[in-house]
């Protein structure tokens, strides 16, 4: 099969399988059947993303690029762009696939998670699940085989769409409908940006192309960060990601943590081309990543749901990628996605393991789960280490990377936080392991036993990747850009010695059996501080006292002043009407007397007019 | 163009409806089945005919086609004259669709079916005459057809919103029954109507400035008016047909009226003919008064702007769930006059393709809040919740039109806006793009908050033990108008094409006007 | 004499006439009174017919005449059903109509 | 000269008949001065030199018209007399400035008119008057029959107590039983 | 000398005439309680009088230009003679129940009342104009109280107090335009508007022509003259009012268009200003006043003054265009006025007044005079479809040809001021709930057959108004140009 037919298999299978669940609603209805299918399509597409991939191993830069006229277009304005067509399509080349890579295999392991953490669903919500499963994996390849911005636009809107319905999965508990809410709101009110940011551009290139000059760079690039910021939960506009851990924990791991929240970054490294030629812009985002990354970091170290605390580690660990981008680095920002995306999956399908077992979020409901559950407890100490950028396994590698450019560029405040971050991550992590699968067992955990095979066949997988993943970073960055030989740079060593004294200091405070009370008390104002999760409250604060009491102001005028006016018109007409019925004094000298008046002026305009 | 019915078309859709009213009148008042199948087959006759003529109009030719033509009152040359562009072509689609689905979602109505259903066809027979009636006589005398039977179909079958009379004016509402069915027929009627006044000294104008011997729309188009004449002219016409449009501030019999109106009602008034008010500023708005459009287009553009913000935010407020849909109506009209403001050609696509995207997606919103009303015995949107456990279909529509009123993508509502807000920048005024971009995100807001209000969180209520999700004509409706917002989002060019080819067509005539518009 | 005395004389009456049509109360007593307009018309005619030369003045004087007295019949009729309704002829009682 | 002091004289008369017309409080002297005036205008009539006119004016009015009048109102007089009722002054007040109001129109035109002639031209001989009615005016002249016709035919049905056929409202007496003024009937005209 | 020639105009009404014999004799010749047939004698003379006008060529002047026989003087027989037919119809039961007595004589009043309505627009001499306008007003006062009784409920019920205020009223007209006459004869010599119209002008000929108009506008019931109208309508025989409403007026404006249009034709500038202060006063005091009323008679009449001032836009043009527009629009008046008194007799049958509450829920109680009192308020209101649009739409063209653009927006808005209370009328029919005691509805045969009338004539003028169009403006042209 050719490549375009292996991708457009890819795209239109999950789709083909989504509608089909929706249009015929008995068979979504019947609940595993569906999940199969769901499943299989999802490994269909799969491989045929593999099938892709090792074609542009090959060394095909460009595979395919195909494009449908979607909307006519044509301008009779004197001086604007000329007619021109508004495209959508395919388009294949190292980024596109190597995401598609990424988004298929994740999207596959976490389905045949689902398959076991959501057994014991009732038959159509398990339907429904896998409905927007595959929904969401043809929104995110559309997204991400997209042959430009408006496409990739798309993409971005359902993929949030998606979002929305898996977070409010469980729609009756009141914090779930409000958390997909939140998330919408969000992310919706980034993706003002993306919209602007597309016309302008389109207005200036006469396409939605990523590559070619633009004049107004800065500008389009600004707006374009803006979406980025809300998808990728940047702070300021991260405040919806923690919430979004409401919906199912295999949800949090494809989405929120590996794929879509991905999608931001994905988005700078497609429009790289763009965001080159803005230099302000990059700066921009090297700080708010850097700063993302530590202040998530931060936060994360306080929170005791082990959901939460994995979800302020994925935006840390975004923080890292738009810091990377930033500092210019398209392959070190796009790496370490590739490798997020494994070690964070795995965490996250970890931690759902241990939930399921457990039955409860709360680190301190958990401990002493490694003896009862070894397979998870591995597959998730494989990640914690990956993620804390222990030597050897993935992490290590796209993170060292990062900092060595971050440093190269000389963006030493970012660097600054970065390191920081890295130690926190590092003690964070511990700290999660420390608790939940060591220390003594709490009344929750007696009962833990491991999970069954479709929960343990995708952590397996995913941990093995985790380890792997690192040592293809050359092959990878051939795909895109320039490929970068690794080497051990120093600032790579400082980042790593951190994370080892955050790992170290983990233990003494937590796994230890006594000790750091001291060290705890010298962090307790941080951690309240972080803890008190002050963006979370202005954000709540806006909405409430600002955007609803504009809101009511308004409709009450309108009600009120502009309605008003309107009927006292037909009032004013009313009441002269009644006014007027004094006239009509029903006596007949009255009448005459106003008829022989009427005669006299008459009489008198005749006489006098000349 | 070979048989009759080639040749009769439009005509043929026309008169389809009217026809199935008249043999109303001749069967019997409780022969209810009889009754719905006749209106049902009337409208799907005008559905089949303008899917003909999508099919038969032939893109490569262009202009004006299925012309018919015949003489009303020779003396005045008013003549019946029909024809069809690309914009009728969508246009008459969307009616058709409407109606249709509106007869499938009015189907439980019984009492007084009969004359129920007699108003709603004959009323649906002057929105098709209007948008293919190429005498401008002949389109005021449609566009009257269209307006007034709504006084008794909301009179009778209206149902009455609870809103307490406060503020300055309140001394005004002693004499109004305000909420009231009765009033808000009347408000809309008299409001409609004062726009129709100021329409029909226009028409006048234009008919004896251009030697009062016909009033066929392409020799009076030809006409060139007096500039002057043109800069009074164009207002009363914006805000003659703006009123229908609900054109700030003249929208406030809007939400009453959308409120008040039941089920089929609202459908047709929100999705149907709020649109021709827009389509009559655009078609003899602006293309027979170019000059005056072009000067007064910064106003109608800001005014527009002031409608999608105003709306939105003011939907945003509501507590009443037909208010909040009719409020978002408000504000996704200012869309359409928006985009009719940016006198670019995405502009004017998007305006036009707004009104079919917002037809059918307001016409699906109206049939769920019907059905949520009907179901709930109550419209008060913080009394209800969890709803989607007893109706999870109607929850699913709900939130689909939702989503293609905040304009997303792959659904109608998105092609709409994008077009507009593109268009809008590039017109002379960019910043238009603004509002609307941010009109979008409000609507999100409200929008999706009024779903999670009625439908998710726990519930619903004790007194709300026997809802029930839709019925059989019901879903036919449902799905109809959800698969139509998700094909033509999906894949717009089907409609797109029609409305750009006469978007071309008629763009030019108005270039040399706002040349001479940017002179200072 | 000239031809405007006569014509203020007749002016006069008509005057007259309307100050009795406006103030009389009583339906007999406004008949009166339009008689004397009717008379004032009278005059009027045949005073321009005796300086303008012709006939037709006095013609149109008789037409007047006869349509005057045809008017006053009638109106007797009606004061008659009035009184027969009202058992009284006052004006004012009939203003039951009004608004 | 001589022509004048009688014009002034007659004219006096008139008006001050005129103004006890519709002055006077007693409705039958009303009528009887109604008949003066009537009279007296016959005499203007003859100083114009038209005396058939003035021969129709006796004739139709000071015979027919009084008469009628007379017994219109002994027809529809009550207990207290003939006397008619009593104005309020402000009603007299608003009377007479549209009266003077009404003459000072007429006048402002009659004084404003230049070209109004001061003699007299040719008398008119009863022929022409005759030839006149039988063909320039006739069609009028068979209408205005008709007019005389009718408003004899319909004042007899009117006013004829109790009609053929039906049982009249009160039986046959001569003169109406007395019914109390009527209460006022609430205006039906809408909310006051 | 007149010749036999001279009648050839006249032929019409002289056949109504002798109608008006037949039907008088014929009522000699019946028994008292077997008179009902004489109504529709009547009718049915009349209805083939109409036929009649059609076959007939009633051209060409008579009595040295007294009286000239045009399109348009036929086609304002026609317009009186369908109306009396259609009131002689709708009269029938109501006369036979309330007056078996006195039928034959309220048939013949009507007749000679008709006479003088068909007479008069042909009439171009001054003398025929007062005697034509007296022949068509006395019975008229005389209808209005032909109930004579006082009783509290029936049609007697302000029988008196109606006739009487119309006769005052028209009495004091009369003199009015009686005096004025005698100014204008005086300053011009003649009684022929043409001899008028040639003579100079002067301040006497002006006080003149001012005051017959006066009295003129007093016929058609323009504000400020129009205070007697919602009394006597309110008061008088419903069937009765229904043509009152509308034969007089049809009448008075042709008076009016040849007083102000022929003989006073040099002074259209004075004249239009008047004429546009009436226009301008009866729209709004109408549309105003008939917005509180509660009783549809009176409201109906308050309308009525309202159309008044729309139709004499049509004279405020002035052109041919105007006044066919005004032909027109008279013609659908007389239609969809009488066919709305009528449904209000076929409602409260024999009653003076008519309050709204007893329309609540006509459309139960009888579904087609429901429709036929919609049908009817619509047209009132101008709506498309029924002939009152057209009438309104024609009037206003007219307005605006003649420069009056302003007049057609304020004529349009004081139209949906209008539609406040005609969907008052609308809204009692259709949203109405009928109380407990109202049964539904039996209309008499003869009732509804008139109603059926007027509801074929607002309906077919109204979906086809081209052949009428085209009749009004071509009598138009002939009333300019009389050959």
């Amino acid at each position: 099969m050719l490549p375009m037919e292996w991708a457009r298999l890819t795209l239109f299978l999950p789709l083909a399988t989504a509608l089909l669940f929706i249009v015929v609603p008995w068979l979504r209805r019947t609940g595993r059947p569906a999940g199969y299918l769901s499943v299989l399509s999802a490994l269909v597409s799969l491989a045929g993303a593999l099938v892709l991939f090792n074609q542009v191993l090959g060394g095909a830069r460009l595979l395919g690029h195909q494009v449908y006229t979607w909307l006519p277009h044509s301008s009779l304005v004197p001086g604007a762009l000329a007619n021109g067509v508004i495209q959508v399509g395919i388009h294949l080349d190292g980024i596109s696939v190597s995401m598609l890579v990424v988004v298929t295999l994740v999207a596959s392991c976490v389905q045949i998670f689902s398959l076991g953490y959501m057994a014991d669903e009732p038959k159509h919500d398990f339907g429904r699940y896998f409905t927007w499963q595959s929904l969401f994996l043809f929104s995110m390849n559309t997204l991400v085989l997209a042959p430009n911005l408006l496409q990739l636009f798309m993409g971005w809107e359902l993929v949030g769409l998606v979002s929305y319905l898996l977070i409010g999965y469980w729609w009756k508990k009141p914090s779930a409908a409000k958390a997909a809410l939140k998330a919408f709101w969000v992310t919706k009110f980034a993706d003002m940006g993306l919209v602007a940011g597309l016309i302008v551009l389109f207005l200036h290139t006469g396409s939605f192309e990523w590559t070619g000059a633009v004049a107004v760079a800065t500008p389009v690039t600004l707006l374009l960060f803006l979406a980025v910021m809300g998808k990728s939960a940047q702070f300021p506009l991260h405040i919806w990601l923690p919430d979004a851990m409401e919906g199912p924990t295999p949800v949090s791991a494809l989405l929120h943590a590996a794929t879509m929240v991905a999608a931001g970054v994905f988005l700078v490294v497609r429009a790289f081309p763009l965001f080159a030629q803005a230099p302000d812009t990059q700066t921009v985002m090297a700080y708010v990543g850097g700063f993302t990354a530590l202040f998530a970091a931060v936060v994360a170290v306080v929170q005791t749901d082990i959901k939460k605390v994995l979800a302020y580690s994925t935006c840390s660990q975004l923080g890292y990628m738009v810091c990377a981008l930033g500092a210019g680095s398209q392959v070190g920002g796009f790496f370490h996605l590739t490798t997020h995306a494994f070690f964070k999956a795995l965490l996250f399908l970890g931690a759902g393991s241990l939930i399921h077992a457990v039955h409860s979020n709360d680190l301190r409901h958990m401990g002493g789960l490694f003896s009862k559950m070894r397979v998870t407890g591995v597959a998730f100490i494989v990640g914690a280490l990956a993620l804390a950028g222990v030597p050897g396994l993935a992490g290590f590698f796209s993170k060292d990377l990062i900092l060595e450019e971050v440093a190269h560029k000389g963006l030493w405040l970012p660097l600054g936080a970065l390191l920081l971050a890295a130690f926190l991550t590092a003690f964070y992590m511990g700290k999660v392991v420390f608790l939940a699968l060591f220390g003594k067992p709490s009344s929750h955990a007696e009962h833990a036993h491991e999970a069954g095979p479709s929960m343990l066949v995708p952590l397996v997988g995913l941990s093995v990747l985790a380890v792997a993943a690192g040592y293809f970073g050359a092959t990878l960055s051939g795909l895109y850009g320039e490929p970068v030989h690794f080497h051990v740079a120093p600032i790579g060593i400082v980042g790593t010695v951190m994370g080892l004294i955050g790992l170290g200091m983990a233990y003494w405070m937590f796994g230890a059996p006594q000790g750091g009370a001291s060290l705890r008390a010298a962090f307790a104002p941080v951690g309240r501080l972080a803890a008190s999760g002050a963006v979370d409250k202005l954000a709540t604060a806006m909405y409430r006292n600002v955007l609803t009491a504009v809101a009511d102001a308004v409709g009450w005028f309108d009600r009120y002043v502009i309605d008003g006016l309107m009927n006292g018109i037909a009032y004013g007409t009313l009441e002269a009407g009644s006014k007027l019925r004094v006239i009509q004094t029903g006596r007949v000298g009255d009448y005459v007397y106003v008829i022989v008046a009427a005669m006299v002026l008459m009489g008198l305009y005749g006489a006098f007019w000349r | 163009m070979g048989s009759f019915f080639d040749t009769h078309l439009l005509s043929i859709i026309v008169a389809a409806p009217f026809v199935a009213a008249v043999l109303l009148l001749m069967v019997d008042d409780d022969a209810r089945l009889t009754i719905r199948w006749i209106s049902l087959v009337g409208s799907l006759v005008s559905l089949g005919g303008s899917i003909q003529l999508a099919a038969k109009y032939q893109l490569s030719r262009g202009g004006l086609q299925f012309a018919e033509r015949y003489p009303l009152v020779p003396s005045f040359g008013i003549d019946l004259s029909l024809a069809a562009d690309g914009w009728s072509v969508s246009l008459l689609l969307l009616t058709g669709i409407i109606i249709t689905t509106g007869v499938l979602a009015s189907w439980t109505v019984s009492h007084r079916g009969r004359e129920f259903f007699i108003l709603l066809l004959v009323l649906v027979a002057g929105v098709f005459g209007v948008f293919v009636s190429q005498d401008l006589f002949v389109f005021f005398l449609f566009y009257e057809i269209a307006v007034l039977p709504m006084y008794l179909l909301i009179g009778i079958w209206g149902s009455r919103g609870k809103v307490e009379a406060r503020g300055p004016f309140a001394f005004v509402w002693k004499r109004f029954d305000i909420g009231g069915r009765e009033y808000a027929a009347m408000k809309l009627t008299l409001m409609l109507l004062v726009g129709s006044a100021a329409i029909l000294v226009v028409i006048f104008a234009m008919y004896f400035a251009a030697g009062g011997k016909t009033f066929d729309l392409g020799v009076l188009g030809a006409a060139r008016y007096p500039r002057e004449m043109q800069l009074w002219a164009f207002p009363l016409l914006w805000l003659g047909f703006g009123s229908l449009a609900g054109v700030f501030p003249f929208h406030t019999w809007s939400p009453d009226g959308h409120a008040a109106a039941p089920t089929a009602v609202s459908m047709l008034h929100a999705g149907v003919l709020m649109k021709l008010g827009a389509f009559g500023v655009i078609r003899v708005g602006m293309l027979l008064l170019p000059d005056g459009a072009a000067w007064w287009a910064p106003y109608v553009g800001g005014i527009a702007v002031i409608n999608v913000l105003y709306g939105a935010v003011s939907a945003m407020s509501q507590k009443d769930l037909k208010y909040v849909i009719a409020y978002s109506s408000v504000s996704h009209m200012g869309v359409v006059m928006l985009g009719a403001a940016t006198m670019t050609v995405d502009g004017w696509n998007g305006a036009v393709y707004q009104m079919f995207a917002h037809g059918m997606m307001t016409g699906l919103f109206f049939a769920l809040v019907g059905l949520v009303y009907e179901r709930a015995h109550t419209r008060w949107v913080p009394a209800m919740g969890g709803f989607a456990a007893k109706m999870p279909g109607v929850a699913a529509f709900f939130v689909l039109a939702g989503l293609s009123s905040l304009g997303l993508p792959g659904l109608a509502g998105f092609v709409a806006e994008f077009l507009v807000f593109v268009g809008a920048w590039q017109s002379k005024h960019w910043w238009w793009a603004l509002p609307g971009i941010i009109g979008a995100w409000v609507t999100a807001v409200y929008v999706l908050r009024a779903a999670k209000m009625i439908f998710f969180g726990d519930g619903p209520a004790q007194e709300f033990h026997d809802l029930k999700d839709a019925r059989r004509t019901e879903w036919g409706a449902l799905w109809a108008l959800g698969a139509c917002l998700i094909l033509f989002g999906s894949y717009p060019r089907l409609i797109l094409d029609f409305i750009h080819l006469a978007t071309n067509e008629y763009l030019p005539k108005l270039s040399s006007a706002m040349q001479l518009a940017q002179l200072p | 004499m000239g031809l405007n005395a006569y014509l203020l004389l007749s002016a006069g009456l008509f005057a007259l006439g309307v100050f009795g049509l406006v103030t009389r109360k009583n339906a007999v007593g406004v008949l009166a009174s339009v008689e004397l307009m009717a008379n004032a018309v009278n005059l009027n005619l045949v005073a321009f017919s005796r300086f303008m030369g012709g006939h037709v003045g006095q013609v149109f004087a008789l037409f007047s005449i006869a349509i005057t007295v045809a008017e006053v019949v009638v109106g007797l009729a009606l004061v008659i059903i009035l009184y027969r309704a009202r058992g009284d002829v006052r004006l004012e009682l009939m203003s039951e109509l009004k608004g | 000269m001589l022509g004048q002091v009688a014009f002034s004289v007659v004219a006096l008369a008139l008006l001050i008949c005129g103004f006890r017309v519709v002055t006077a409080k007693n409705l039958v002297h009303t009528v009887l001065w109604l008949g003066l005036m009537l009279a007296l205008t016959a005499v203007v009539y003859v100083m114009l030199s038209a005396p058939f006119l003035a021969a129709i004016q006796i004739i139709l009015y000071t015979g027919g018209v009084l008469t009628l009048m007379l017994f219109g109102v002994m027809l529809t007089h009550r207990d207290e007399g003939f006397v008619a009722v009593q104005n309020p002054s402000g009603r007299l007040a608003a009377g007479g400035l549209l009266a003077v109001s009404v003459f000072a129109m007429l006048g402002g035109a009659i004084l404003r008119t230049p070209e109004l002639p001061t003699a007299p031209k040719g008398d008119v001989s009863i022929e022409e008057l005759g030839a006149a009615f039988l063909t320039e005016y006739v069609l009028a002249f068979e209408v205005l029959s008709l007019l005389l016709l009718v408003a004899a035919l319909g004042a007899i049905v009117l006013a004829r107590r109790k009609d053929a056929g039906e049982e009249g409202e009160s039986q046959g007496a001569v003169l109406p039983a007395r019914k109390p003024l009527p209460a006022r009937v609430q205006p039906t005209g809408g909310e006051a | 000398m007149p010749t036999a020639a001279d009648l050839k105009p006249l032929v019409v009404d002289l056949l109504l005439l002798f109608s008006a014999l037949l039907v008088f004799s014929v009522d000699l010749g019946l028994p008292h309680g077997r008179k009902r047939g004489l109504g529709f004698l009547t009718a049915l003379l009349l209805a083939g009088l109409f036929i009649v006008t059609f076959f007939v060529d009633a051209s060409g002047a008579a009595f040295s230009g007294a009286y000239v026989g045009t399109p348009w003087a036929t086609l304002f027989k026609r317009v009186a003679l369908a109306g009396g037919a259609i009131a002689a119809l709708g009269a029938v039961d109501h006369v036979d129940r309330h007056y078996p007595a006195r039928q034959g004589e309220y048939y013949l009043l009507l007749l000679f009342s008709l006479t003088g309505m068909t007479l008069l627009p042909g009439a171009r001499d001054l003398v025929m104009f007062v005697v034509c306008f007296e022949l068509m007003g006395l019975p008229l006062a005389m209808l209005a109280t032909w109930a004579k009784t006082d009783d509290k409920q029936g049609a007697g019920r302000w029988a008196a107090e109606a006739g009487l205020k119309l006769y005052l009223v028209s009495a004091a007209s009369t003199a009015i335009t009686l005096f004025g006459l005698s100014f204008v004869f005086g300053m011009t010599g003649t009684t022929s508007l043409a001899g008028i119209a040639a003579a100079p002008m002067s301040p006497l000929l002006a006080v003149g022509m001012m005051l017959t108009i006066a009295g003129m506008a007093f016929k058609v019931g323009a504000v400020p003259f129009h205070l007697w109208v919602p009394d006597t309508y309110q008061g008088a025989p419903t069937p009765f009012v229904a043509f009152l409403s509308v034969g007089p007026k049809a009448t008075g404006f042709a008076a009016l268009a040849a007083i102000i249009l022929i003989a006073f034709k040099g002074n259209q500038a004075q004249l239009g200003s008047l004429v546009l202060l009436l226009v301008v006063a009866s729209i709004v005091v109408g549309n105003l006043m008939a917005l509180p009323q509660k009783d549809v008679k009176r409201m109906l009449a308050f309308s009525g003054v309202a159309q008044i001032g729309y139709m004499m836009m049509g004279l405020l043009a002035g052109s041919q265009l105007g006044l066919g527009m005004l032909l027109f629009y008279v013609a659908g008046y007389v239609a969809t006025n009488m066919g709305a008194f009528l449904v209000l007799e076929a409602i409260g049958p024999g009653r003076a007044g008519v309050p709204l509450e007893e329309l609540n829920g006509l459309w139960k109680r009888s579904p087609w005079l429901g429709l036929a009192m919609l049908l009817f308020v619509l047209s009132l209101a101008g709506i498309p479809f029924v002939v009152g649009f057209w009438a309104k739409l024609y009037v206003f063209m007219a307005v605006f040809q003649a420069g009056q653009g302003w007049l057609v927006l304020f004529g349009a808005l004081m139209a949906i001021v209008s539609l406040w209370y005609y969907l008052q009328i609308a809204r009692a029919v259709y949203m109405g709930e009928a109380s407990a005691e109202q049964r539904p509805l039996s209309v008499r045969p003869a009732l509804a057959a008139a109603i059926g009338l007027c509801l074929v004539g607002v309906v077919v003028m109204g979906a086809w108004p081209a052949p009428f169009v085209e009749s009004a403006s071509a009598a138009a042209a002939s009333f300019f140009d009389p050959r």
